[in-house]
């Protein structure tokens, strides 16, 4: 198992969510967040003053999936979430050791 | 008809009706964000069913004459309701001003049941208590019954709103039930600002209760305007002693609280006392509540936003300290203990004992009686996943892309 | 002079200017959070450019004798408009109270355009819309013109006001065509409290509006006071039960959409109707809004807070229903259908007729123009990324660390 | 005593009381959110301590006959206040509306200690302030002394109100200190929507402020209201085109303060200028705020939220303004430089000299007697912190599940 | 090392706290998401429509344990948040490198 | 690539940001959490009743870095977000398996 860690657009997360549910990839946890990279950031105005505010709204998606299907995941957000525009955001994949589901305890694989 | 007269109550009636809205602010506050818009809707509702009920029956069973226990069905549906003076002001004024009157005291129950109650179980039972507890109530002070006769002192309505809301908030509570997460892990407010502009909002209506309660623009209205204003001030003043004193910290919910608390104990005596005694009676009024909100804290009853210790403490201490300021030479009505009329004291002691007497009854029965039709309380999983989204289908706030909602195929 | 209809217009002009606030909040709640200030900002910027040219222009070319489609430049820049008497109150007074229409009025329509249009483009159009729609059709019903001699009755602005927003609206909402999103994605509100808020504000200041235009501190300014609160408390308990029926969940943006259907419908007809007649008729309100709503739901029309619905529904419904509720013994000036004179109601579908030509050909001539020069809409990516930071450099909401921002070398 | 009047003045007194609760929302709104509530309580808590100071002692040291530079202790514990008519309203009364001026200039100071003051120091500091400098300064103009009988013009409190709290903000931020982080990180405000709620509200109480100063609901009155509205609207535009020229970008925050800086500047003239000047004086009133702030961002005085520049400078700006638009064929009492008396000029600017002197030399003192006491300001680690928590508490927004609570063993 | 990332209901962070607590874990850091899974999600009801809110309110607890209570860790975790309803959210396990304490700068193990 | 995974006081986010700036890491990805851990929460009074109010008000800052630049960065990190007081959070590394821009769609390493 996997972790799909998303960092895209907050009006991404529709078509995201659309996208990995064809794949019927249903279970997703999301975060808003704010991010850095390459994106400069907007000018805000206070009075008299200019200051760069460097975080701009992002929202996170993880998804825990089986390692059969990573690749065709991240195939799909990235097409989802891409704009082509600086700041469409990062896909980071992170292995997952075990998993368990709360409501019957059991362990999953 | 006294045109400036008019003037004032015109807009002494806006003041009283935006107490409402300003409640919903102030309890709504005070909960938990899953149940913010369903705390508020309680306010908000009554603006619509008890506002409606009271044209329609309300203000007829409260101030026609009738006997000394109801009024009669002579003003029902507005029967005779029109552009007539009053007094000095039109009719239909007059019972406008006594319906903003009835829509919020109802909406202040509510804070003793948030978070838990069915909404539909709710409106119901303010809307027959608007008509089966309120009205008379009204009637046996304002409306010519035996408690006028008897020379109760209520200038803005300390027995009549307050002590009646606040005995009917605990049979709720009681009747209710706590909430399943309390006491064992703390409530916290959701959003302290919004019960700080609640209660900004409230002092602001309720120079419209108070002086307003003149009914005309004199110098009672005058008096009544500054003990409103200098009440709460003393009341502010004092529990943010009390709060230093005993934690270290005055808070912000305790001031929101403390200017509540001393409005609700200045109401009864509004045109009956003296500025210098308002600021006593707001410093004294401090005390009986907030050990009134130490008390209930050690106890298992959730009264969830204290309006027994704010509006029933508070009130009663208003309605017996108004017995001991009053002034005749003020109001040329009564006196009180100081001024050497001790009988008004006891007086005004049976006035809160009976309103206590019979709100408690009439609203235990009533809840039994829904009770018995549609279940008071939302389910134990409507409850835990809060009420915004089981009984309104709404939530109080969402974020940009923080849920992902399409609309559904119809 | 009259000092009391002078101390009751001073406060009415004041409710009527707070109602431009709380309709940014009323709106301000219903969009997404990355708009919340720009959606402000579009009612705030009325208070500025709209009242400033009303005072230049606008009143001159409403208020004055001219001909029966507009006043003269007889007023402009104030000129002779000082502390003389117009009626019983100052003339400078008079003027400053219909100013608050205007400001409103313009700022009801961007409840069409937000999240999408340009704030410099939206700016402009206001501004000539004050003095190219609004004032004329004010210069009809209540200048002299043609519809107040055909013998219109519209007490506060059902059609001046609501009907004429709401056509605005439509063709606003029509030219600058839908958000990107819409409909595939829900755009639900991002601060229900805050449309709550602005709903008790308005209704707050609906008393002003309604009342006060009486002009007097009178009996038929207490009429105009009841309707109005009567009204919207029917229309939120019929709104409810309609919420019930077809969703089983009664809402709070509903009933905060109820209240302003109420109080729109209610504005003509406030100081001709009964206060029965108001609660029927604010009842009936419900209905055609309610409707409208779903109706527009199901269009891809992004009539984005359903100004249409409310303002230009509720409006007309009002506009019409004060020809069938009128009573003569009340107001001295007309009957309506139900009591005895049908010739009313087609004299009120004239007038509402009227009004929807005129605004929605001006209005759309209006928009095309200032196309012409300045793009109407934000560009896509400016749309996507939100318009407070793209039009205004700010956002609404920042939690202390989320953002990282330091001064810029200057 | 008049009716007309007494309706008038109990409202606009309900008005400028409000405009605490809507001080403490454009200031609250500005800070960061963990500061938020200390922020809001620096407003409401005047309202308590100075509110209860000011019947005690302060009205008798402002306005009872003493000397030219202070009252007596007359009317002491309002001891002789009472229902008699004081001009044409209820003497209690004139005493309110007198005191809720009192209450807004001693909060609006905090504006420039926000975010690092000790909540104690603080209640001590304009505790003795509202005495020690407001009292004085309010004796000097309105109470019958020196500056009275120079002539000095100032209807609602340009000079008493504004310069006087300007001043003593910027020596507070100065013997204060700036805040740790300040200006190396921007520290933007959390809630902006708040910041226009709180602009919205202090312009409808101001309509209290400014046309209540005429004490009657007359000619003035509406004279004073007029011009209250249109100055800010006038500031607005001019303001919002400043923006624009600037940076591009009209703001959300810029246009709160500019309807702020229209109503500071115009509160000395309101009932002295026409309409047509009072737009005029409005849009001039921007520019110098506007600088100002400018200026005072590139130095190292953290006057956090711009008192000294919105007050101090717009509050000389409008006292010196009125010695050139003043009309004496509207007021009757003085005419300014554009109608042929030049040395109204020279003696508003000598009123606004005194002012800054008295209460800049008197708060210093105040500060430092204070400071020798208690420490001004909370430590270091508190401040990091926030003062929410640590002065209070208590935090101002809680989100279900986002915090885990327990209750304490008691 | 482990990261143990658990999604649970709002109401259930005060009881996986104590529960982590009884095992002297104190250690942990709290996100509010939002999550989609076999839970369908609410309907809202904005003007005349019907919408599917299909990310509900969840908490993320993320607490950094020994690798030799992991397990025991994981139980107190999934009995104190189980409702047996659908929506209890999940338990995810992340291997973690190196872990340091800011305020002594001190590697940990 | 490591993801390094920072709580810090709500104050320090400028001062990492800065901190890691230098490095000429500019991506990141920040959170608001509160967290417990040593420092006991603060006393919380409500309406005649003391509450410890145990999550405190943290940033997290998570940011992906090649594995070169890893130590250098938590040393960063921990320079700039200490003041020494109980409460200055910690630092965790997280293995990264892949990471894709999405702008790009490309695969980065
Ligand atoms: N190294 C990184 N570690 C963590 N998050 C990152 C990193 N780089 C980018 N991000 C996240 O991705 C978002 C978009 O990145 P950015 O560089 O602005 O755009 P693009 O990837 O299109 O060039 C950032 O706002 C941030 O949240
Ligand atoms: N594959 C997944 N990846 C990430 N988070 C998940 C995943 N599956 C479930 N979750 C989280 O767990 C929550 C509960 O899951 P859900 O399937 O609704 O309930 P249950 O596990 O009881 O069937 C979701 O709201 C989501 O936050
Ligand atoms: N084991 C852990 N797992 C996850 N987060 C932790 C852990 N320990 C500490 N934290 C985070 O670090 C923050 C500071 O930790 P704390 O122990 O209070 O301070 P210090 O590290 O200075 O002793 C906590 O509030 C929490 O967010």
């Amino acid at each position: 198992m996997k972790s799909i860690k998303s960092i895209v657009r907050p009006n991404k997360v529709d078509d995201v969510k659309d996208a990995l549910a064809k794949l019927n990839i249903s279970g997703m946890t999301v975060t808003e967040v704010r991010g850095h990279g390459k994106q400069k950031g907007h000018t805000a105005i206070y009075r008299g003053k200019e200051y760069n505010v460097s975080l701009l709204p992002k929202m996170e998606i993880e998804s825990v999936v089986p390692d059969t299907i990573v690749d065709e995941a991240i195939k799909a957000i990235v097409q989802a979430a891409r704009t082509g525009e600086i700041g469409d955001g990062r896909v980071f994949v992170f292995p997952v050791l075990e998993s368990y589901r709360i409501r019957t305890g059991e362990k999953e694989s | 008809m006294n045109q400036a007269d008019t003037a004032w109550m015109l807009i002494a009636t806006a003041l009283v009706l935006l107490m409402t809205p300003a409640l919903a602010f102030f309890y709504g506050g005070l909960v938990r964000s899953k149940n913010a818009l369903n705390t508020m809707m309680m306010s908000y509702i009554s603006l619509g069913f008890v506002g409606v009920l009271w044209a329609l029956l309300g203000y007829s069973l409260a101030f026609t004459e009738g006997n000394n226990w109801i009024g009669s069905l002579a003003n029902a549906w507005l029967n005779g309701v029109g552009l007539e003076p009053k007094g000095t002001i039109p009719h239909v004024l007059f019972m406008a001003f006594q319906a903003t009157f009835c829509i919020i005291t109802a909406a202040l129950i509510s804070g003793a049941i948030v978070e838990r109650m069915r909404f539909s179980a709710y409106v119901t039972f303010i809307s027959l208590w608007s008509l089966a507890v309120y009205a008379p109530i009204a009637h046996w002070v304002w409306g010519g019954g035996w408690l006028a006769d008897m020379g109760a002192l209520d200038f803005a309505g300390g027995t009549v709103v307050h002590v009646n809301a606040g005995v009917a908030a605990l049979v709720a509570a009681f009747v209710l039930g706590k909430r399943q997460e309390y006491p064992s892990s703390s409530l916290l407010p959701h959003n302290v600002p919004f019960v700080l502009l609640g209660a900004g909002l409230l002092w602001f209506g309720w120079f419209g209760f108070n002086a307003g309660s003149a009914l005309a623009a004199n110098g009672i209205a005058g008096l009544a305007f500054v003990t409103t204003m200098l009440a709460p001030a003393a009341t502010l003043v004092v529990w943010s002693f009390l709060d230093l004193f005993r934690s270290g910290k005055p808070t912000a919910v305790g001031a929101a609280t403390a200017i509540v608390v001393g409005l609700v104990a200045i109401t009864p005596a509004a045109g009956f006392v003296s500025p210098m005694s308002a600021i006593i009676l707001g410093g004294l009024a401090a005390f009986p509540s907030y050990i009134a909100m130490q008390i209930r804290a050690k106890t298992s009853l959730d009264d969830s936003l204290d309006v027994v210790a704010a509006h029933g403490v508070g009130g009663a201490t208003g309605a017996l300290l108004t017995g001991v300021f009053a002034e005749k030479s003020l109001n040329g009505i009564a006196d009180g203990l100081l001024f050497g009329n001790p009988g008004q004291l006891a007086t005004q002691a049976i006035a809160v004992a009976a309103a206590i007497v019979y709100s408690g009854v009439v609203s235990f029965i009533l809840l039994k009686l829904i009770g018995a039709v549609i279940p008071l309380r939302a389910s134990e999983s409507d409850e835990g996943a809060g009420l915004d989204i089981t009984q309104h289908g709404e939530e109080a706030y969402l974020h940009v892309g923080s849920t992902s909602s399409r609309a559904e195929v119809m």
